[in-house]
């Protein structure tokens, strides 16, 4: 006859006004809301909706985030997740009503626990929508962080000041240092817009600047657009064209980035190709294949270490050794009787293309993705307009040690000069004593390698397709020719000159009208260095 | 004059490979630079055809300038070039690589409608008799040995009737016997045509010696004289002869 | 090759005893680009085929699925239509998947009068009478979702970002999709349209583009993005520091199916808009998807039971019933007289009761926004009232072009 | 010594016999399906622009990999002229890709392609004139081998992404469709069809005679020159740059006329057409056939035709793999391709035969 | 009893279908320098080849150290000790002079610590010691005559092949390789089979002739056996 209770204390609390409700009847709604019945619940937290109490709005906001569970019969929602050892996902226990704070120990720490010790309660939409009417102030309340960020954008959109001591307690409260740097912003907007003040207005206006969020210069050209008096107007007016100056100056920070992390890419598909080209003087086209051997590689290892981010870190040199192994054997089983025939090889690495992307996606199917490890997701955040994404800064890494690898195993190492005196007159290497099978099966596997190791850098940034390596491969070998076929150097400088120029060139035109132009500069520029940007001088350049 | 070449200068990297204050060669002159390895002698010949650009200098053929010229405006001029290291086209029969070598317009639309006729069959079947391919006129000349791609880039050179023609080491490679035969081979063709052979081979630059030897040394002109004179020259022979090497052929 | 030998089972079914069956054809890519989409909605007709023939075909005989494979080759599309409606003799096509494909098979259909069923959302200006549409028209996709986003209820967007993959359909969407905020009052200003080739896969510059437009506030984007440029579009938006809190992607290109297995975790509060979710909750769409995960295990398809449903997949199936509602309606396979049974025709299809329309060849059909949830599901978060009517001329671009099989004989003009 | 097989004869006999006689008559007589005839008649196109990539590879030995966009702009100029013929829903005859996307006047370059006559013209001359540029700027700077590969590559990608475009007024990826009529005939009718494939035939089997007759006169020889020794060449005063502009020139035009045919006997040109894989696949089936062999390129383009479609109705799931396997194997067991394997077949049949004579005459 | 270093057994050779070699038959003694000589396109590069298995043996025997070699692969032949200098010298053009020496180690085997005897070298080739850092493909015909040989004596080979290896050189450096080639098989035992054509040269050195013609052999004798004059009249033929 529990039932019975519940519906005369819900028609008790309807009679009495939300506003007034007792702590008591809120912590029963509370109750009710996670253990009643459909109907209950819903009348439950229509209740605490209406009461307008704050205290409720971390149970709330809870509910609305569907973040909530019992733990020991208490509603408790998640904050802070951590990974153990075993790869299982701990997280901070908050209790919610009457006190909002983190569940602990005896001794005094945080409680962690896994998912699966806490009980799930489900509420239906009907609920959630009830509580989204609470709007901005539930979410302030939220224990996620992007919440309370959105909250605060929705508080500078009502430039209400009534807020204003619920904006400071919060900010008092906030612990996120990013979400912190948007109340600062909000409040500064609001009493710059509530001033009357005109040198507090100047210094607020000098906060926002100093503040500089992503919404402060909508905030101050609101605010300049609405302003009476000159002075304080090109006082705005000068914060506006000083924020936007620094904003010019970070996008051309930010283009060169992207202009330097898409030419590592291709930097690193380039490497392998510009060592299979030398050694059999062959357009490799199964190229992009290993590339995409990297990158299922990757994937598979993903799907048996699902939990963290060990898996990527494994891919990176299996993938390499993988995608070397199939080059080795490819090698072994066709390339080899081919050397004196370059042209034919073309043909049968289209046909090695064709049959590994048919492979894949029999093995595979078709879409898959990897997961991006949790150190590498999100962005190194400089300010809040220039975030260089970790994956991105990751891969321009690699890249360089991968060009510090090859660099090195060429030119320093006495397999370096056999694969480059092989490359270039097998038969006399022999002749010389160098087992040139051998050698070549090597260089076949280190350029096959070094495109899987890219393929698995690329699944930071891209799906996992078995003709993923097409992609890739005609900008490839864009690069290796601008810089001049089997020149590392020109590799290089041509992979982040192509890069640099087609992001500064994206920029200004769309995507497509900016790769059509890199085409046209890049044909131009072979116009006048039709040998690529370091040609062979003197003799050695005969045909 | 034919041939008038002025302070013609090339390096690479910096380091000077030819140096060359003066140099000139008559119409119907046969004329032979000897030098030391690496002295600039192919360098020199790869200027006069266009295959190398100077640094500085004036070449004038027959009067007309010929530096910063196309490679094939130098060949419609009239210099020919046989290069040290054999280069005849492989995949293209004996025949074939001396019928594109016989002197005729060399145009597009000429070339489509070409016709064989006997004239030109017969002085390309004489021709490879001379250079001793008569039996091998169907042979892809990729398939020839080293010193038959040579005399088949002789054979080049002769059809291709220039005025000029640069011969880079003929002999190299040849018995004492072809040799001999080069040598009169080249005589011969002085008489129409204005020669610069380089050559390694002493026996041989005595045979074919008749006027001037020219001699290289890095880069730079050492002397110009006759075979005798410069056979018996201290320098040359310190910088390129031997000593051993003259007292052999004495 | 498990369905392979199975081809070839029915190939020699085909010659001892053709008459017995009733022959349809799949032409879907299942090789090259395309083809991770269009493999699955290949699975899906075949297994609706099955459905069909265990419950005793159609008209007293079993169905025969023609498969071929027009490799994301557009010519070859039509080749292979060529084929099967002469050579394989099918009675009618399940296929396609891009307009340009659509578009290369019409005139084939046209020539030989045989009925094309086409399951995917496009972009309209078409009124065959040899296709049926049973995707969504842009009335029925594009412009609920940017209704929704312009409503408080959905955020009360103001600024509009078009982001497409540069071919006909986001090309075509997106010029409605203007026409349509122009004609709410947005602000020219407020709208960017932008667009990448296909395969894309840097996004770096539009992102920090999209992240400038947005730094006001109240900004969407609004994605007709396509296939594997996605992955790289979502991953470099979340990298640079943006959120469905800050500026949500609504899109119109990706569905469950392409969420499969992609790490989700960064498009988390990400919408789309569609006309089926696999997460809507109906006995129907329970069983259909209960049903296709093990039709895709017991096949030994990649996937397996992990393989999902989405609005294609759930209206390439639906197709086969239509289909073979109509011949059973009509008696007969033979086009003229099974098309008239079509209009009008309703169906209780996974994504609930769905009608044909009464005048021309596409579906009248809810309208759903679903925000992305993590485990690759949608979260309904809008449903229309009830079925909305399809306008294959969209009323923004052409305002007095409508398409009207029963009394206008197609595409006619309004005045 | 008496031939017992003589490959040469063999090629004729089945090009002519088997294309020329058989098919035709059996279309008419109907047991080879109007479906098979058109299908043929489209290889035959193929054929014709493998005759242009031999040229241009096999015996210049330049890898020219954009020889599908020259396809394409001949295809797209017939498109353009069927297009206007076949009028659209507009009465202004614009074509309804246009009037959906709000254009209402033709554009000007439209104009022309209203004319068969001008339109045919163009067909030739826009890819040869664009040849003609590009292979100048490109041969003048001696851009070549794998730089001239990977330069024509480029070309044939930044002219994808244009006419994937809906700006350029044709049709952006959907491309040009919707063809009624050529010079007055019904595209849909069978004889039409048929008359097509014996167009496309003759075309082919003229162009075949052409390209023999150019690379067995001194032209030729010239070519396979180059392709051993450009240097060489030049100092036998040959003027490079020309020859391999005018090779170029006819390569692309040849291949224009290939795709002229096409068109009206696919129904569809987009740019799909002209993509990189499309050029690629070109050279390919001049590798397969046999490079440097004008009945190789047209064996090879057949083939690799014929083989992709049966195989991709065939077998659907595994074609790929058919396709993959044989290219592969092709280049490891026969050097010189598919017809240099015909060719080494007749050397043994010939020389077998030939002992067996010899020594059934002794005894 | 003779050191019968190298020998060949009816050697029968041919590129593809054309038969170079005709069951040819000859001996190279330990530590002395045989002589093949023979008109333009006689086999001469065909029979080095075929010795280093860069033509293949289509009939016969190679014996090298009484171990039938003529199917090990070329590099085998290296490491056992066979230098090479071909025709055409071969130089890898863009590896540096100094990595072309280098390369010459290769034959030592990859465990080989050995270092480059750079002086004794650079003395008997002074230009290779001022061109160390230049591109092996940008040096003169005759500098890189010099590199081909340099090379193939760092490797420290028991059995040397030279093709006409003073084509090209100058006067005095051709006299030089001469004085060399004598004192490394006389002082060093090294084996040297040298295909020449300069008479002036090879009498200098030669222990032993062989004459060729047609893929056979013609005429062989010692230098004592043979005269001038026997040697013109079998080069004239
Ligand atoms: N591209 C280059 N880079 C560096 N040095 C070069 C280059 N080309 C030539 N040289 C050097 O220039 C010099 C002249 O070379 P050249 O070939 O003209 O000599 P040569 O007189 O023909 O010698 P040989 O008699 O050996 O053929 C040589 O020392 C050579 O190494
Ligand atoms: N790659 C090849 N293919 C076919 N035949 C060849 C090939 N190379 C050489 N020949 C032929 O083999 C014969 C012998 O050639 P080889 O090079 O051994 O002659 P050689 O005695 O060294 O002559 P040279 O003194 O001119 O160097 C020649 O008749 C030549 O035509
Ligand atoms: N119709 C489409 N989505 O291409
Ligand atoms: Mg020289
Ligand atoms: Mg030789």
């Amino acid at each position: 006859m529990k039932h019975l209770l519940y519906i005369t204390l819900l028609f008790w609390g309807s009679l009495v006004s939300g506003s007034s409700l007792q702590k008591d009847s809120l912590s029963y709604f509370v109750h009710a809301s996670i253990s009643g019945n459909d109907s209950i619940k819903q009348l439950s937290v229509k209740r605490l909706v209406e009461s307008g109490n704050t205290d409720v709005y971390p149970f709330l906001a809870a509910v609305y985030d569907k973040k909530i569970y019992l733990f020991k019969d208490q509603p408790v929602t998640t904050g802070v997740r951590t990974t153990g050892e075993d790869g299982t996902d701990f997280y901070e226990v908050y209790t919610l009503y009457p006190v909002n704070a983190p569940v602990k120990d005896g001794a005094g720490v945080i409680i962690l626990q896994p998912i699966s010790k806490l009980k799930e309660v489900t509420f239906g939409r009907s609920e959630r929508l009830l509580i989204g009417q609470l709007g901005p102030y539930l979410n302030l309340s939220s224990a996620d962080a992007e919440k309370r960020k959105a909250a605060y954008g929705q508080f500078q959109a009502l430039k209400d000041k009534e807020a204003l001591p619920a904006l400071y307690a919060a900010r008092a409260k906030e612990t996120s240092s990013d979400v912190k740097s948007i109340a600062q912003e909000t409040i500064f907007s609001i009493e710059l817009n509530a001033s009357a003040d005109d040198n507090r207005k100047k210094i607020l206006i000098d906060s926002l600047v100093i503040n500089w969020g992503s919404n402060t210069e909508s905030i101050l050209e609101a605010y300049e657009a609405s302003e009476k008096n000159p002075e304080l107007k090109a006082y705005a007016k000068a914060a506006i064209a000083d924020l936007n100056g620094k904003h010019e100056r970070l996008s051309v920070v930010q283009n060169l980035f992207s202009g330097l992390s898409l030419g590592s890419i291709l930097i690193m598909v380039a490497l392998g190709l510009s060592i299979i080209y030398g050694l059999a003087g062959i357009i490799n086209m199964a190229h992009g294949e290993f590339l995409m051997i990297g990158a299922y590689t990757t994937f598979i290892i993903q799907s048996l270490l699902p939990k963290g981010d060990l898996f990527f870190w494994i891919s990176l040199p299996v993938s390499f050794l993988v995608a070397g192994a199939f080059g080795f054997i490819i090698e072994r089983l066709i390339i080899r009787y081919l050397y004196s025939r370059p042209l034919e090889s073309l043909l049968a690495t289209w046909g090695v293309s064709l049959v590994l992307i048919q492979f894949a996606r029999t093995l595979f199917g078709d879409l898959t993705a990897v997961r991006t490890p949790a150190v590498l997701s999100g962005g190194w955040e400089i300010t809040s307009h220039l975030v260089l994404p970790y994956n991105r800064l990751f891969i321009i890494g690699l890249c360089i040690f991968m060009i510090a690898i090859t660099y090195y195993t060429l030119y320093k190492t006495r397999l370096g000069l056999r694969v480059r005196a092989v490359t270039q007159n097998r038969n006399m290497s022999s002749c010389l004593g160098i087992e040139t099978g051998k050698v070549d099966a090597i260089t076949f596997f280190l350029g096959s390698g070094l495109a899987g190791t890219a393929g698995c850098a690329m699944t930071l940034i891209g799906n996992v397709v078995p003709d993923m390596g097409q992609t890739y491969i005609v900008d490839s070998f864009l690069v290796v020719v601008t810089g001049g076929v089997g020149n590392i150097a020109g590799t290089i400088v041509s992979g982040f000159g192509i890069g640099f120029i087609f992001k500064i060139l994206e920029s200004f035109f769309e995507a497509v009208y900016g790769k059509v132009l890199i085409l046209a500069i890049i044909i131009l520029f072979l116009q006048f260095k039709p040998k690529g940007l370091f040609p062979d001088k003197g003799r050695i350049a005969e045909d | 004059m034919l041939l008038n070449v002025k302070n013609l200068h090339v390096s690479f990297g910096g380091v000077k490979a030819l140096n060359l204050s003066a140099f000139n060669i008559q119409q119907n002159e046969l004329r032979v630079i000897i030098g030391p390895n690496g002295a600039g002698k192919s360098t020199f010949m790869d200027i006069l055809c266009g295959k190398t650009k100077p640094n500085g200098g004036d070449v004038t053929f027959n009067g007309e300038e010929i530096l910063g010229k196309k490679e094939v405006r130098i060949a419609q001029m009239g210099i020919g070039r046989k290069f040290q290291k054999p280069s005849v086209f492989p995949s293209l029969s004996v025949f074939d690589n001396m019928l594109l070598s016989v002197r005729m317009h060399k145009g597009l639309l000429t070339s489509m409608f070409f016709k064989m006729n006997t004239e030109i069959k017969d002085r390309i079947e004489s021709v490879a008799e001379m250079v001793g391919l008569g039996k091998h006129l169907e042979l892809l000349a990729g398939n020839l040995s080293h010193g038959q791609k040579q005399w088949l880039e002789i054979a080049i050179v002769i059809l291709q009737d220039p005025k000029l023609m640069l011969i880079d080491e003929p002999a190299a490679g040849m018995s004492d016997e072809e040799t001999y035969k080069t040598g009169e081979l080249l005589t011969n063709l002085s008489k129409k045509h204005s020669v610069i052979v380089i050559e390694h081979d002493m026996g041989f630059v005595k045979q074919i010696a008749q006027n001037l030897v020219t001699v290289l040394v890095r880069g730079q002109l050492l002397m110009e004289g006759s075979f005798d004179q410069v056979r018996n020259d201290e320098r040359v022979i310190d910088s390129y002869l031997g000593r051993a090497n003259t007292a052999l052929e004495k | 090759s498990g369905s392979e030998t199975k081809t070839e089972g029915e190939t020699t079914t085909d010659s001892t005893k053709s008459e017995e069956t009733i022959k349809v054809g799949i032409l879907h890519s299942l090789s090259g680009t395309m083809a991770i989409s269009e493999v699955s909605l290949k699975d899906v007709i075949e297994m609706a085929i099955e459905e069909i023939n265990n419950s005793g075909g159609v008209l007293g005989k079993k169905v025969e699925a023609v498969i071929v494979d027009p490799a994301s080759d557009w010519d070859l599309f039509a080749e292979k239509s060529k084929e099967l409606i002469l050579d394989k003799k099918v009675t009618a096509v399940f296929g396609c998947w891009t307009s340009v494909s659509r578009k290369s098979v019409l005139p084939v259909f046209e020539e030989h009068n045989n009925l094309l069923f086409y399951p995917v959302q496009y972009e309209g200006e078409e009124c065959s009478a040899n296709v049926i549409y049973s995707g969504a028209t842009p009335n029925q996709q594009l412009i609920p979702a940017a209704e929704y986003l312009m409503s408080e209820k959905g955020g009360g967007y103001k600024k509009f970002y078009l982001l497409g993959t540069d071919y006909v359909f986001p090309r075509t969407a997106n010029k409605i999709l203007k026409a349509f905020l122009l004609s709410k009052g947005v602000p020219k200003e407020n709208i960017i349209e932008e667009y990448t080739p296909f395969h894309h896969q840097d996004y770096q510059t539009i992102v920090s583009k999209i992240k400038k437009f947005a730094a006001g506030g109240k900004a969407c984007v609004l994605s007709t993005v396509n296939g594997d440029s996605n992955v790289p579009f979502y991953k470099e938006f979340s990298n640079q520091g943006l959120t469905a809190g800050i500026c949500p992607i609504m899109a119109f290109s990706v569905a469950e199916d392409e969420l499969r297995s992609m790490d989700t975790e960064f498009l988390v509060g990400h919408l789309a808009a569609w006309n089926y979710y696999q997460s809507l909750e109906s006995p129907e769409n329970k069983k259909f998807v209960a049903d296709f995960k093990a039709y895709c295990a017991k096949k030994g398809l990649p996937g397996g039971d992990k393989r999902v449903t989405d609005d294609p997949i759930c209206w390439a199936y639906t197709d086969v019933y239509l289909w073979k509602n109509a011949v059973e309606k009509a008696g007969t396979t033979d086009i003229a007289k099974m098309r008239p049974e079509l209009y009008g025709l309703e169906f209780l299809s996974p994504g609930g009761p769905v009608k044909m329309s009464p005048i021309n060849h596409h579906l009248e059909k809810p309208v759903l926004i679903g925000e992305i949830r993590s485990d690759g599901q949608f979260d309904i978060i809008w449903k229309s009232n009830g079925l909305v009517s399809p306008e294959p001329w969209s009323k923004l671009t052409s305002p007095n072009k409508s398409c009207d099989h029963v009394s206008h004989g197609g595409t006619y003009n309004l005045k | 010594m008496k031939k017992y097989f003589n490959s040469n004869s063999l090629f004729y006999i089945i090009l002519i016999g088997v294309f020329l006689i058989i098919m035709p008559i059996g279309n008419m007589l109907g047991f080879v399906s109007n479906n098979t005839i058109s299908l043929w008649g489209r290889y035959f196109c193929f054929a014709i622009a493998a005759l242009g990539v031999d040229l241009i590879w096999g015996y210049s030995g330049v890898l020219s990999m954009c020889q599908a966009v020259f396809f394409c702009l001949g295809g797209y100029a017939i498109a353009m002229h069927m297009l206007l013929v076949a009028g659209g829903e507009d009465p202004s005859g614009i074509p309804d890709f246009m009037v959906w996307n709000q254009v209402d006047v033709l554009p000007a370059f439209w104009i022309p392609f209203h004319s068969f006559g001008l339109s045919f013209l163009l067909a030739l001359l826009i890819p040869g004139i664009f040849a003609f540029i590009f292979g100048y700027f490109v041969f003048r700077s001696r851009i070549k081998g794998v730089y001239l590969a990977i330069i024509t590559q480029a070309l044939a990608l930044a002219m994808w992404l244009i006419f994937l475009r809906n700006e350029t007024m044709l049709g952006g990826t959907n491309g040009l469709t919707g063809f009624k009529t050529l010079l007055g005939f019904s595209l849909s009718s069978p004889s039409t069809k048929l008359g097509l494939y014996i167009v496309s035939f003759l075309v082919m089997f003229g162009l075949f005679l052409f390209c023999k007759w150019l690379v067995n006169s001194k032209f030729g020889k010239v070519l396979v020159a180059i392709r051993d020794s450009e240097s060489r060449v030049s100092y036998t005063a040959y003027n490079v740059v020309n020859y391999k502009l005018a090779v170029f020139v006819i390569a692309a035009v040849v291949a224009a006329i290939g795709g002229m045919l096409y068109v009206p006997q696919t129904g569809i040109i987009t740019p799909g057409r002209m993509d990189v894989k499309a050029s690629v696949e070109m050279v390919m089936w001049v590798a397969l056939g046999g490079r440097g062999r004008l009945k190789g390129a047209i064996i090879g383009a057949l083939l690799v035709n014929y083989l992709y479609s049966v195989c991709t109705s065939m077998f659907p799931e595994s074609w790929l793999y058919i396709l993959g396997v044989l290219f592969i194997l092709t280049v490891l067991f026969f050097e010189k391709g598919f017809w240099g394997l015909i060719e080494m077949l007749e050397n043994k049949i010939n020389s077998l035969s030939s002992t067996k004579s010899v020594s059934n005459t002794n005894s | 009893m003779k050191d019968i270093i190298l020998e060949s057994n009816d050697l029968h050779a041919a590129y593809g279908q054309s038969m170079i070699l005709w069951g040819l038959n000859f001996k190279a003694e330990k530590g002395k320098v045989t002589t093949i000589m023979g008109r333009n396109g006689v086999g001469k590069t065909t029979l080095l080849k075929t010795i280093m298995s860069l033509v293949q043996v289509s009939k016969g025997t190679i014996t090298y150290k009484g171990e039938e070699i003529q199917t090990l692969p070329s590099f085998k032949k290296a490491n056992m000790g066979i230098g090479y200098v071909p025709q055409g010298r071969e130089i890898i053009p863009k590896l540096t002079v100094y990595e072309n020496i280098k390369l010459g180690m290769e034959a030592l085997g990859s465990k080989s610590k050995a270092k480059i005897p750079e002086d004794e070298i650079y003395a008997m080739f002074p230009i290779l010691k001022d061109f160390r850092k230049r591109l092996g493909g940008n040096l003169s015909g005759g500098q890189q005559q010099q590199l081909a040989i340099a090379r193939v004596l760092v490797s420290n080979p028991s059995l040397i092949l030279l093709d006409e290896p003073t084509e090209g050189i100058q006067p005095s450096i051709a006299q030089e390789i001469g004085q060399v080639l004598k004192n490394l098989a006389a002082e060093k035992g090294i084996t040297i089979l040298l295909v020449e054509q300069k008479i002036d040269f090879a009498k200098q050195i030669t222990d032993y002739y062989y004459f060729m013609d047609r893929g056979r052999m013609l005429m062989e004798g010692s230098k004592d056996e043979l005269d001038l004059d026997d040697i013109r009249k079998y080069l004239s033929v």
